[in-house]
């Protein structure tokens, strides 16, 4: 599990890899929302694009992120999900809460 | 039921061990040669099953989790994840999409959802204070050679 | 002795399950950061000792393998592979170099010396008619970082 | 596991890749002799390059493509076997019988 976050001027980027399940999801969690909560950036993209493997307990961590994102006042965007890890974000419905690209 | 190969993998309810089921996984059904797609369910929805184990059915004790994967004629994967742990009051409700008791730690209550729609079949057997088991079957495809 | 974390897994003696075994010892041992090389001794040795209850242990009947890794303390990884197979007369004899009862089967007669010379600490109980285990050790390097 | 043998005028090479283990071993084992004895190569080298993991079975696999070349009048070679695979052809002391490169 990794995660780089950038940040260009209040629109940020976090590059997953690895994969995301219940035991890394928390130490996810936990950067991210340091970082939103300290950088406040206007827009965060999370790209999965590097992730092999999610369970559903990735979704929690979108759904959580994008809660707080928006309590912030921004908003949060998906990028680049693999076929398989699309379904699951397809599954929950994902794409009507947050925007998938 | 003739089973042509079966393995079974008891892990201590500790979050890391859900990485290791599913390497177990995809490790002992290389021999069925599945698609990736396949894989990427049954690993997919072990995972959903383990991490049950370890977040709800363990909640308040520690204790073991037994996975058992079995290879069937006809290309069927058979999937049994069993704990010792707090059980289900309510097995109907707690299949429900979105129906979750652990809000509070992201738990999106898709996790049966997830099993139901990766495999062919999910049974889910459980008994308050005994423990839950979970049992999923999926045929995969017929080969290409 | 206080265990940080263990798992077992039990497979038939089927030669395709050697695979299986190293894939759930790499994949229950990247928790505890090996180094390339630690992990491959590991491997190996595990791989050894799981073939020698495939293609000696249960040569005459089927039977079950169990295969048990530890995390113990100060990074000392502990390995036991069980059979309950034929076992072995004369373990001394059995544990020197080059010495194998299926040569036939282009057997080298070192898988002894591999696991020997690959873990820090190799035991090896058996009776006849009864079976075998093979208990391993070997402690990791401290971390890089 | 893979097999591709190569016969350049009387001096073949068979790459190999992938994991020898004793499951492995007996199919390698039949794939190398049916061509050795019906190619019967000068020379056959055993290219371990691709090959990620080696354990005893592989010893008994190299030692008995050497005896068999012998038998046909040819010789064994040993090619490009990573370190930790180095180390378990060291420790057969497979370097006395068959020229490793
Ligand atoms: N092994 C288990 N032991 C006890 N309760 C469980 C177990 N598996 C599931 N449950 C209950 O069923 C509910 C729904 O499970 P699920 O659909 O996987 O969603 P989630 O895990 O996200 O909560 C859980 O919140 C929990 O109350
Ligand atoms: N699990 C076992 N059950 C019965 N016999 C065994 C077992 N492991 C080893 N042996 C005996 O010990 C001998 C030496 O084993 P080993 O050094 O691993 O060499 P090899 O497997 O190449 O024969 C074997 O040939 C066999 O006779």
């Amino acid at each position: 599990m990794k995660i780089d976050i950038k940040n260009d001027n209040g629109a940020a980027i976090a590059r997953l890899s690895g994969e995301i399940d219940h035991h890394n999801a928390k130490e996810l969690r936990t950067e991210i929302d340091r970082f939103i909560v300290t950088a406040q950036p206007r827009e965060l993209a999370i790209d999965l694009g590097g992730i092999t493997f999610m369970d559903s307990s990735g979704i929690g961590l979108i759904m959580g992120r994008s809660k707080l994102m928006k309590e912030c006042g921004g908003r949060l965007e998906v990028l680049n999900p693999q076929p398989y890890i699309r379904r699951v974000l397809r599954l929950a419905g994902i794409e009507r809460i947050v925007k998938i690209r | 039921m003739e089973i042509l190969n079966e393995i079974k993998f008891i892990m201590p309810s500790l979050s890391v061990n859900e990485g290791a089921a599913r390497a177990v996984v995809s490790s002992f059904l290389i021999q069925a040669d599945p698609t990736v797609e396949e894989l990427s369910d049954i690993r997919t929805a072990v995972s959903e099953a383990v991490t049950n184990a370890v977040v709800h059915g363990y909640r308040h004790k520690k204790g073991n989790i037994e996975l058992t994967v079995r290879l069937l004629p006809d290309r069927v994967i058979y999937i049994r994840v069993k704990d010792k742990g707090c059980g289900i009051e309510n097995v109907e409700q707690a299949m429900e999409p979105l129906f979750t008791t652990a809000p509070e730690e992201e738990r999106s209550g898709l996790g049966f959802s997830v099993m139901q729609s990766f495999m062919d079949k999910l049974k889910v057997k459980s008994t308050p204070d005994k423990g839950t088991t979970v049992t999923m079957r999926k045929r995969l495809s017929a080969h290409g050679d």
